[in-house]
């Protein structure tokens, strides 16, 4: 019943442990059988090993979470030889969530791991381009629309592109990557956020800004999966806050094909397990029998 | 050892101290010295989880001694015996005890007492003792008795043992290893001491976590040998790997 | 040693009951003397009267309030005769928060407000734009820009232009608005949000979007604060979530010279004393003299 | 009857019945029935307070009865005597028992029968009954007795009294005036009987509120006179205001 094929990849469920929230699944395995996943996508991954942000990386805010972790990870190569073989035996679909600093870097991961048996590219356009001065690829349109048909060119997987909420026109950035060729859209990465140590009289973070997850931002990313979904047609994979099997219903009902699960894996571990058996019961009690039966219900009836 | 999540009853629950509690929970299962649980006895506010260390355990149970600090510690303490906390645990890699022998120095700063009790609990065929710092009065030293051959008392306001720092009372050349739980700058200077008389030194780091499996990698302290997750690669460290800058 | 002056206007304090959510004052009064706030922002006004939007206006959401009042208000008019009078009683700084559906429609009620005592117009460009298919104002810099430039040429009060934080990019837009002759800035109005009833099946909005305002948002709004007062010479005016004065500090060290408090005054109705009294402590505490020392020193110190 | 914002401590807190709970509270100053507080028993979350109406009130204390609900109710209900509760008000106009005379219906669904005992007792000179409709078994009734001649009980379970609604059991007609409270359509079926009979009918309606002092304007119900605050306006109204599409 909550079997759900997104451009051809076959989910047990639609419930994906999200990028940077996940590792790459070992933490979690001794909490519950991976396998029970609709999919895990992996830690964000860099061509080149990143030992992420100094000073501190974490802050609680109220009902949500800002991290500076700046993509800390072994790098493709090691994620191929050294974490890849682990994921692919939990039974579950892979997603490889790649970032990059330069539209190089993005189409030589892709190249990397076309070769390998992940079962997604999510594409994180979120990563400050260097070269444009540190803004992100996907905050202007056509610079994410440039990225995403390049790295479409080579991809040999099916790509997911994943919007960063601080797009300056969330709508259009989805219509462009679809244009470009993106097989779906994934929505939001964290915003962009910032804390203030008044003691300290300095912001909290290195960096400065960091990114705010959690439930503090669930309803502006459902408002955002809303109008994406009505606005491209390819399938759209919500996150942003879900933490109870109800915020996942209202994602499918906002146009989800699939949602994301992030910072609620901290709360939590098992946490996604709860969410798939809510929606299940949920399914069951209101005779859904597909999800795809639920998904943009709520634009009918707005 | 993995770790576990479970809904966990509350055994007792009590406050030693002026803010500082001291809670028993049902939790089956080994628990090395060390080892933290992150600690919910909330719904959905505050959104993260507290790691609090194992003060105490046994097969079935463990038990936290904490201080009250914001509003996460603050809901813990209103929790009654019969209520229920959730538990994520045991996490962390804890104080190698098996390693140690000989003379050992527990040192204790504040609140981090409270990890040490159950350490030198575990401590077999070492003779300890107990080096400890409170703001005013002491808390949580008598349990030591059965384990510690001498109890060393140092208070900032001067309202019990020596008028200053702990640090004062050690010589660390007296131990062959030494344990130490506390605010930084006190781990810092103990781990000083330490390598300057080429002492083992074990240190037990605090930072902000999320997780506190390994998961959200924010939690990280620089080590010599690159930067460490302090909830799942410690929080116990060799004090000479974290203390670089010592 | 809290006064602060802004654009000549002398504010015995920088804390600002804010548009919308302290009515005209009444309600509140009876809690406390008024004459204690800053200033208070009038409820939203618009030329004419707006009885506001149908179906459910307020939904709860994660440390956050998403609401859907749809400018009920009297009008300038009425406004002007019924309730300017017992707030200019007050003794404390009113700014005249004024909303409109077209360009004539704002200048219009600039026009009628020229004559009156009030001390600011605060022009809240968030509202949709009739004419534009109802996009706000508030979005693109340039619509932004033409409306501030022609109401500044007809506003014989210091113009203070409220942001909205779906603009996108709130550093162009205050920019441009300084520009076109913005006395101040004030940001964050509400976040773009919506919620999903889905037991309906259906947005729990008549409207399906809404406003996001409360501690969820905080962290996002002190961020636009930070970038917006480090892109203009005119004060900054800061809010969105504000409801402890540790948060205001915050606020005022990342370049705000005032700060508003909004959806807090909901949660106590006391809330704007319990902040200005825990800022002046503060100050003490931190030898601050007057709040221009504390106001941006952030900056200096990231 | 200016409201106030304040700390206010718990002076009784029991379970009446299996979710239900009466809480008393220390609250000085004069409170008319049907009026109500935002009630606060919680830091920070959930952010809003929630409007519990007055269940009975003297001069120096406010009573409330309330179901557990959600997470703002269920927080409330783990407060224990000696704790405090940040209540605002008492707000809204209510019931206007100095205009009643005669023979008064009070018409109660499950928990709306909480804002009627402090209405009926309040009453004077009129003479009362009591018809309340419950799921299951009934709660607080005994405590009209006092102010009522007669009682009457349904049930949707049929667990107690009639089986079937409370609605049947009420010939509008036999009455000068009803006052009601409790879920809509039922509210409704009283207004439109009471019209139909020419009986002057009060209703005290409920909406999300999330200041309770007619500042946000978000609890707006449509009336004959244009849209009001329910809690500042009401939460009581003529039932021909607000029952228009009865
Ligand atoms: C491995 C480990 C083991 C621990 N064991 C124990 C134990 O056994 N007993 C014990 O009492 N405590 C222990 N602690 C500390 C304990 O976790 C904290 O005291 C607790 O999390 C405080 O939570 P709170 O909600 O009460 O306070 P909070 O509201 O979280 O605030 C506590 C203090 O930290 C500050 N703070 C919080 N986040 C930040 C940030 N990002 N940047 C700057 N300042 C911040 C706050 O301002 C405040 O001063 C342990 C910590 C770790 C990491
Ligand atoms: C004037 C007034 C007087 C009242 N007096 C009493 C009284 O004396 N006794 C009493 O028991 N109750 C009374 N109530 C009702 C009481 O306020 C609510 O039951 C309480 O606020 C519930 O809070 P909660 O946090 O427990 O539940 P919540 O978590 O708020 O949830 C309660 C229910 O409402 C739903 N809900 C909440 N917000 C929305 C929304 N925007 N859209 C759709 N559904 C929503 C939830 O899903 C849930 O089913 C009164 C209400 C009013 C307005
Ligand atoms: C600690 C942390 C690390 C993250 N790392 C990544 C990452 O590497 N790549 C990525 O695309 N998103 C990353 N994210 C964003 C999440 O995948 C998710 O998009 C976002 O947190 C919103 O969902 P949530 O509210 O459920 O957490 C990270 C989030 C957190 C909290
Ligand atoms: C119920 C409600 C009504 C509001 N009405 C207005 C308004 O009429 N005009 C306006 O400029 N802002 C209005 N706002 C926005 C607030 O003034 C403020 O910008 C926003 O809520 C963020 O601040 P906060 O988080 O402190 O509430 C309203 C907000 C709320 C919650
Ligand atoms: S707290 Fe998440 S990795 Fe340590
Ligand atoms: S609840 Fe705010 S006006 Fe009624």
């Amino acid at each position: 019943m909550l079997e759900t094929v997104i451009h051809g990849v076959t989910f047990k469920n639609p419930v994906i442990a999200a990028s940077g929230t996940f590792g790459f699944g070992h933490e979690f395995s001794q909490f519950y059988d991976l396998s029970r996943l609709g999919g895990i996508s992996s830690k964000g991954l860099t061509l080149e090993e990143r030992f992420g942000n100094s000073g501190e990386r974490l802050y609680e805010t109220e009902s949500g979470l800002i991290n500076s972790i700046g993509l800390q990870n072994p790098g493709v190569d090691a994620f191929i030889r050294d974490e890849l073989p682990y994921m692919e035996s939990l039974g579950t679909v892979i997603l490889a969530n790649l970032g990059g600093g330069t539209l190089d870097a993005y189409l030589q991961g892709v190249e990397k791991l076309n070769g390998t048996s992940v079962d997604i590219i999510e594409l994180n356009i979120s990563c400050p381009n260097v070269k444009a001065g540190g803004m992100a690829f996907g905050i202007k349109s056509d610079v994410a629309y440039e990225v995403v048909r390049e790295v479409r060119a080579v991809c040999k997987k099916p790509l997911m592109v994943k919007l960063s909420p601080n797009a300056e026109n969330i709508v259009e950035m989805a219509a462009r990557c679809e244009e470009a060729g993106a097989d779906s859209i994934s929505l939001v990465n964290t915003f962009k956020a910032m804390a203030i140590d008044i003691h300290k009289k300095k912001p909290v973070f290195d960096n400065i800004f960091a990114g705010l997850s959690g439930p503090a931002i669930k309803n502006i990313a459902l408002r955002m999966v809303y109008e994406v979904s009505s606005a491209v047609q390819v399938p759209v994979i919500g996150m942003g806050g879900i933490s109870r099997w109800e915020d996942a219903v209202e994602f499918i009902m906002a146009g989800a094909s699939a949602v994301q699960v992030g910072t609620a894996n901290f709360v939590r571990p098992t946490v996604c397990l709860e969410i798939i058996e809510g929606l299940e019961k949920f399914m069951v009690e209101n005779s859904f029998q597909t999800i795809a039966e639920m998904v943009g219900i709520a634009h009918n009836n707005a | 050892m993995p770790a576990s999540c479970l809904k966990s009853d509350i055994l007792s629950h009590k406050e030693i101290f002026s803010g500082v509690y001291q809670m028993t929970c049902r939790f089956p299962g080994p628990k090395a010295p060390g080892q933290f649980f992150m600690v919910r006895g909330w719904q959905g506010y505050p959104l993260l989880s507290r790691p609090i260390s194992v003060n105490d355990a046994d097969e079935d149970t463990v038990t936290f001694v904490y201080e009250v600090r914001g509003q996460g510690t603050q809901l813990l303490s209103a929790l009654r015996p019969g209520e229920s906390v959730e538990l994520t645990g045991p996490v962390g890699s804890g104080f190698p005890v098996e390693k140690l022998s000989g003379r050992v120095a527990v040192v204790a700063g504040g609140i981090g007492i409270a990890p040490l009790l159950y350490a030198a609990k575990s401590m077999k065929g070492c003779e300890a003792e107990l080096f400890c710092g409170f703001r005013g009065k002491s808390y949580l030293v008598e349990a030591f008795a059965p384990y510690v051959s001498a109890v060393h008392v140092a208070s900032d306001s001067g309202a019990e043992g020596h008028h200053g720092f702990v640090t004062d009372l050690l010589d660390a050349a007296d131990f062959d290893a030494v344990i130490t739980c506390g605010p930084e700058i006190m781990m810092k200077k103990v781990a000083r001491a330490c390598r300057e008389a080429g002492v083992l030194c074990y240190v037990s780091m605090e930072r902000h976590m999320a997780c506190g499996i390994g998961a959200c990698l924010g939690c990280t302290c620089k080590t010599l040998h690159g930067a460490k997750c302090v909830c799942k690669d410690g929080p116990v460290f060799l004090g000479e790997d974290v203390m670089i800058d010592a």
